[in-house]
């Protein structure tokens, strides 16, 4: 059976959603970002909600986020996306809000916009994309920078003496009263990101539910910042990040007894 | 009687709360700080969003309250916030990106003294922040001065449809005076606020959902200089028509004077005061007052120039204004300055004899 | 078990060359061409057609969203 | 006619409320009105003052360098404003806790003891519209029953039964008052 | 070869970063944004806390980072932040406390294309916020603008020097252009960080632990008017000191011109060029240079005014010092503007074409 | 045994400590603020160091807490007391560093400053006045208002649907690496202020040992924003704040295993 | 157990009567005075001289710091 | 004598460091000089260009809109830079990848087979050594022996190993340059 013969509508299994636009990423090659924004588009399509989601994009790699999902966004000042997030919501409750940030955005400079959305309960999605790292500036260090870690402000390594300790900003927002649901996924890997995608549709629905806050955070690669390829960039995610930001559920209210 | 009922007795920042709700504002976001918290503190006893549907939140900070505010306008909602001198000066990043993504909304700044924390008491130092861009980058605000109780209601139904005419962010600059003072007030008429129909027509680029339309994008971010400098150009562009088409002042004995007191807000009161005075003694003062800071009455004054021996600026401030009267006189008669500093108000009398001294020889 | 014959169709102008699918797939089959893209990306290639399995693994993990994937069961 | 007085006294006096009440009755009177507090953190004690215009023209400045009447209800509000009265003007004053007279020979001088009558009424919360009451029996800037009206569409229905109480100190206030030397 | 040795190739962000460790800095706080990540970076780099105990710190945001610069300047330490545009906007509240407070300390702008997100290439468009105040309040920076690397190392020694002279915060207006281009540059010696002994004695103001002295307290707070407009006035007797003493400008074949270009930074390098391509054509052009922005050098324009035919403002904005221009030159003789927009640069021919077409009739 | 008789020097056991200036307080009868102040100042006279001790203020009722207590003081903008006193610590390590933070100023618009502050494990005192309200500006709802409480921004009591949850933030200060004390005392009566002088000490303590961040909460009464006299604020406060923020120490890294 | 007799001093001016010291006397012994201080408070007296154990608790709870206790052990 | 130069390629094709080195040997040459990216998030792909001037008098615009010399190593810097050169000024490209010859007839242009010799030669890394190699055949604006001095002076020592084979393909680079017509 030749190529030419398979190649028909009937037997596609996977191709590019409709939700993402035509217009080619504009990230470095092999970066985690593309996959969450396929994720976060199949989700999107899958479920429907299209025309009723609004996304806010950062400041960050990904704040170009707008040209690639086609579905109406903001793109919010460094850190602010939270509370973008919070007013489109609340003036138009009917629709599914969500904001996708990098580590800076939500965990440095919108730190205080994070937790308050958080602690109020603004029934929004929270994509949380944890590269260790700042993409869009050329590789700074970043709350969630891992001890050791070498960044071009902090070139001999992060000193936890010197710079503080990596944030686990997830868990302390699934500490909050106002969030409902708080996970931790990764997309470097065929069964994580089939995992990422259930978490992801979850999350979109509680926001259409009015449950709370929902947040995903994607332990994610930088290889440009971290200046490895691609390939070696995901290696040294599982053998690093992972450790310290372990992945799978911190908070989930309709388990019962979570994390007592 | 019908009259009577409409006619209340309130401050300034009530006003302001009463109004918006009343043009049918979607959402307030703002922060406690003094001399304007009663703004928020009005809506939130008032609970508008029990009656007319409007959302009111105290955010965590004025930062957040401006995004929300961004947020909110993007959305093609009627938004406001308010704050004073300190909490204005945090909302300088956000306001720029506003009014770069050019979206429509009101920032309320009762001003105090400052610099710094300063103190609680009026000011408007804060006149070159609003008129000049206290943010980044080439922005103009629609600036409006109100100097009674009632401007401060119907400035901001004002305001805020110049900023839905615009598609531009627009400012009520007012003090601790005009925003803790009671006087009458008949409030605006009530007007529903607008369905979400309404406002996918009149605002098309709004982000409300992609429903039979390109996806609506809210940004203010062009990687190429040349975009960049396009989204300039059609500002400036904007710009200047709103210079064309809006600049709003009102003089007091201006016909026969000798001489002009230029004087915005609260000072002008004071300023009207000084006419008073002046005239009693035989000096033809005039007062023009600016209205729209921004845009300034640059040809009401050139124009005057030609009739007139000489001009002072009246401020709250250690002069600031005056550079913009400098500016539209451009050289032809003099133009002196008084002002008191750090939320001391001048008296007409002091006012007078400055002018007495500075200009009228 | 079923068997599965797969394809792959790679937008070339898109690619990255990131070769992530090229270690995602469990057959090994991908692999870079020595031509580039107007990007002056080398792009990837399915180097054995007759291996294709059609698992999609490889579409999973395209960051860029280049690979449509097609099967047929045997 | 426009007439610019200054109500100053400790915080929790009742002063801008007084005001107040004096504000709105003018504007139910049909003048026009302005009613200016020197604002700040007052709960944290300190003194506090109104400036109340009324007037049957457009007023100017809401900010006074003088005044035609002043009510001072503490030491330091006399010292800060009986040297700003016009010549001519109306000084009234609650003698409690004052450590001295006013001095001034070219205004009218007024005493109210409003804080004895108030305890002797057993009625503290009333103390402010005692003194109203004695303003208004020196100077009838507004009428009285525009005063009743006033508190009547401002008070919360709940506390409609306080009207009696105000009112009878309101009138025990016009009583009470006496001029001085 | 001992003189070669010192001349380094570098950017012009590196560059600062050099001086501050050479000059005795104590401190730098900052947080990342293109165009000027270098400064921070190459003083990561350099781990001055090794040698010179320099600190150097990350902070988690802008704010935070000119919070940080209060509390150090407070100690009478040597220290400064840099930023862009966004990030300096927000530090606006900050630096309008620190002129208060009366702090000498160093901001960094280096200036990228607005307003809002805008672009990363460079702009003059945050002229007006630097020279006119962003922040709330009546206060003044003393905004240096560097047009060349070496320059940056210079001013950078030089803004501290004077922010110390003065007890008042200073700036270094760049932009992209200065902060990423390469060029020689002799680096300023190096100087000790002075001991806690010397700052206590030099700042006996600062917050160094009350040692056999009343307790020291920075602050910018006064409840009372009339304590807050002494404040005020103090600054402004200061402000006309600066205004008297610090007037730096730098004039290029302006002796015989009859047209001025005004120009300054990476602008005033086109500047240059213009003059040559003009000069080349016959007309008499100079180059004025302010290197303070405040305080203008209004005085010697005003004395350029008695002899030239006209001024053109050259600025990477939509026109903003320009104003100063005209305000110096009072309607004597025409004053024009040229600019390009949101991070274009222009080029010295189209500047000489709009020059004639504007002035040179 | 007349009164005169008693009063001499050697019979003195309480007075007011050298470390308070004798300028009246300008907070509100029966405010917690005054209490605190003093404690403060006794810790600081019994441990010695005055000479050392440099205080960041607030923007709050306690802005003005530099005029009471005699050390060097500085003054922050709203929020940004940890900022301020990063910067001060760092470049005078020797010097003893405290801020005093209203949970307006601490807990709403300096979230970020606070918990990267404490993140980074700064050699610095944070001492927190939680009293459920900002009672400077006249007595609007904070992070830390109840539920059910009315101010004059939630005059119907706060409705955690609309507003978000009474925010418990020293417990995040808690679960962050920097800290190595986080506790939570009153000053309503003898018992308690006497365990509070403790904690304060403690905390003093360790940053001059420089064992990272130390938060000393103090649930406190605001009785004019609340609208009560004092000694009902008080008994309110036992009722109701202790319910929500109960007092004790929340770590304390000398204890082993703490909170495991 | 031995017996204490104590005094307190009250600093009038900065007294504002906010009464806590009142509440927490164990005695009960503390009262408000009649006058008023230059700031309009009523200020706090020792009503029972004699009963005053000089147990401080007054003196611990004022936030203005306005009391001195003095004791003696009989 | 000044000489405006630019570069312009892919991101990683070594633009920036190439026109630093150049710029680097003409300091030690005793020159003025400016060396200025279109800086910008280049990690992130897309192009990169730099623009350096070398000149025996003070440089004035660093931002030119006309060059002497154009090296381009890529289609779009091609279509963007040949455009903008003065009449007699000189391009420098690599032909690997493009789409289309140079056009103008009134410069002098010059080819260098950089991509493949790189290829050949083993060492991609080169690349932009080749380049320059070609360049400096071509205009000499700087000496050679200047462009190793700079290079190790840049290099950290750790990195020094690696100089032979930068100078290799320097003069490699020198002998493949061809001229075009
Ligand atoms: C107010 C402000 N400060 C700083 C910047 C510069 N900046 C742009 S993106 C970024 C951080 C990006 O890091 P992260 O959020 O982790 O996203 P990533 O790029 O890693 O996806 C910064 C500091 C800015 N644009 N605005
Ligand atoms: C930037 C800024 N925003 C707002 C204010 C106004 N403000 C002063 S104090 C305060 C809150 C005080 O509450 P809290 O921190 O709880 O202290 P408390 O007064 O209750 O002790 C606010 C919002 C300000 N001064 N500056
Ligand atoms: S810099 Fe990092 S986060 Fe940004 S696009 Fe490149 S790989 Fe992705
Ligand atoms: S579909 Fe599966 S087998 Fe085929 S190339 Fe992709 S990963 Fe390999
Ligand atoms: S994963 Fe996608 S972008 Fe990367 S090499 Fe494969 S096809 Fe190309
Ligand atoms: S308002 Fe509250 S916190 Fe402030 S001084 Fe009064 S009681 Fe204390
Ligand atoms: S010392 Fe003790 S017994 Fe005496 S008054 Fe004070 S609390 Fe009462
Ligand atoms: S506690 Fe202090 S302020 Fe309060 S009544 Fe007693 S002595 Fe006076
Ligand atoms: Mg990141
Ligand atoms: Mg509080």
């Amino acid at each position: 059976m030749t190529a030419k013969e398979i190649i028909k509508p009937e037997n596609l299994v996977y191709t590019k959603t409709k939700v993402m636009t035509d217009v080619p990423m504009h990230y470095c090659p092999g970066c985690s970002h593309g996959v969450i924004h396929k994720l976060i588009a199949e989700a999107i399509e899958e479920m429907g909600i299209q025309e009723k989601t609004i996304g806010v994009a950062p400041v960050g790699c990904s704040v170009f986020a707008y040209n690639y999902l086609d579905v109406d966004f903001q793109e919010a000042a460094h850190g602010r996306a939270p509370a973008v997030a919070t007013a489109i919501k609340r003036l138009q409750p009917d629709k599914c809000v969500f904001t996708y940030q990098g580590d800076g955005d939500l965990a440095a400079i919108g730190t205080a916009e994070t937790i308050h959305t958080c602690n109020r309960g603004e029934n929004i999605v929270i994509f949380f994309i944890n590269n260790a790292i700042y993409g869009m500036t050329g590789g700074q260090m970043a709350p969630t920078t891992l001890e050791g870690m070498k960044t071009s402000t902090c070139p001999y390594g992060r000193n936890t003496d010197i710079y503080g300790f990596p944030l686990k900003i997830s868990d302390l927002l699934a500490e909050l009263d106002g969030t409902c649901y708080v996970t931790r996924q990764s997309v470097h890997k065929v069964g994580n990101i089939v995992k990422a995608k259930k978490a992801i549709k979850k999350a979109l629905q509680n926001s259409m539910d009015g449950k709370g806050t929902s947040v995903v955070e994607f332990v994610s690669s930088c290889n440009s910042g971290w200046k490895m390829s691609p390939h070696k960039a995901n290696l040294w995610m599982e053998e690093n990040m992972f450790a310290k930001y372990p992945l799978g559920d911190l908070k989930d209210t309709e388990k019962k007894h979570y994390g007592q | 009687m019908k009259v009577m009922e409409e006619i209340k007795l309130m401050k300034g920042n009530e006003a302001i709360a009463h109004a918006a709700i009343r043009c049918g504002c979607d959402g307030y976001f703002g922060y406690p700080i003094t001399p304007q918290s009663e703004v928020m503190e009005t809506l939130m006893q008032e609970k508008p969003w029990e009656t007319t549907g409007m959302v009111v939140l105290q955010a965590e900070s004025e930062v957040a309250a401006i995004n929300m505010v961004y947020g909110g306008a993007g959305c093609g909602k009627k938004v406001l916030t308010s704050s004073s001198s300190p909490g204005v000066s945090l909302k300088q990043e956000g306001i720029s990106y506003i009014a770069c993504a050019e979206l429509p909304c009101l920032i309320v700044n009762v001003m105090r003294g400052g610099p710094g924390l300063g103190t609680i008491q009026p000011s408007q130092a804060d006149y070159f922040q609003a008129v000049k861009g206290g943010g980044h980058g080439d922005y103009k605000l629609i600036v409006l001065a109100p100097s009674s109780v009632q401007e401060m209601a119907d400035f901001t139904v004002l305001a805020l449809d110049l900023a839905f005419k615009y598609n531009t962010p627009s400012m009520l600059l007012a003090d601790g005076i005009v925003g803790q003072m009671m006087e009458k007030v008949v409030l605006p008429p009530f007007v529903p606020r607008r369905t979400e129909e309404e406002i996918r027509q009149q605002c098309p680029w709004a982000t409300t959902g992609k429903v039979n339309r390109k996806s609506n994008v809210i940004t203010s971010l062009a990687l190429q200089a040349e975009e960049m400098e396009e989204t300039n150009l059609r500002l400036q562009r904007k710009y200047a028509q709103i210079v064309e088409n809006e600049v709003r002042f009102e003089e007091v004995q201006c016909d026969d004077a000798d001489y002009i007191l230029v004087a915005f807000g609260s000072c002008a009161r004071v300023g009207e005061k000084v006419v008073e005075l002046a005239r009693n003694e035989g000096i033809k003062l005039g007062l023009l007052r600016p209205i729209t800071l921004w845009p300034f009455p640059t040809k009401e004054i050139q124009r005057l120039a030609k009739q007139v021996k000489g001009f002072m600026s009246l401020e709250l401030s250690a002069g600031q204004m005056v550079e913009d009267v400098r500016l539209a006189v451009n050289g032809t008669v003099p133009v002196e300055f008084y002002g008191r500093q750090g939320g001391v108000v001048p008296l007409a009398e002091e006012t007078l004899a400055a002018l007495k001294e500075k200009l009228v020889k | 078990m079923a068997k599965f014959k797969g394809t792959v169709v790679v937008n070339t102008d898109c690619c990255k060359g990131c070769e992530l699918c090229i270690e995602a797939c469990p057959l090994k089959i991908l692999g870079m061409s020595h031509h580039c893209n107007s990007k002056g990306y080398h792009y990837v290639e399915l180097k054995d057609e007759d291996a294709c399995i059609g698992c999609a693994s490889c579409g999973y993990v395209c960051p860029d969203a280049c690979l449509t994937i097609y099967k047929v069961k045997l | 006619m426009k007439t610019e007085i200054i109500i100053a006294g400790f915080g929790g006096q009742g002063v801008l409320s007084m005001g107040r009440i004096l504000a709105y009755a003018g504007m139910l009177q049909g003048k026009e009105i302005t009613w200016m507090p020197a604002y700040g953190p007052e709960q944290r004690g300190g003194t506090a003052n109104v400036t109340v215009i009324l007037s049957d023209e457009r007023i100017s400045s809401p900010v006074l360098q003088q005044f035609d009447i002043a009510v001072v209800l503490n030491q330091p509000s006399m010292d800060k404003f009986e040297p700003r009265l016009k010549s001519g003007g109306i000084l009234l004053y609650d003698s409690n806790g004052m450590t001295r007279k006013p001095k001034r020979k070219d205004i009218s001088i007024y005493r109210i003891d409003a804080t004895d009558m108030a305890t002797e009424m057993n009625a503290p919360k009333t103390f402010n519209m005692i003194v109203l009451g004695g303003l208004l029996q020196v100077v009838p800037v507004v009428e009285i029953d525009k005063v009743m009206l006033g508190l009547q569409n401002t008070l919360p229905e709940r506390h409609h039964h306080l009207l009696p109480a105000n009112e009878a100190a309101l009138r025990k206030g016009m009583e009470i008052v006496e001029k001085e030397e």
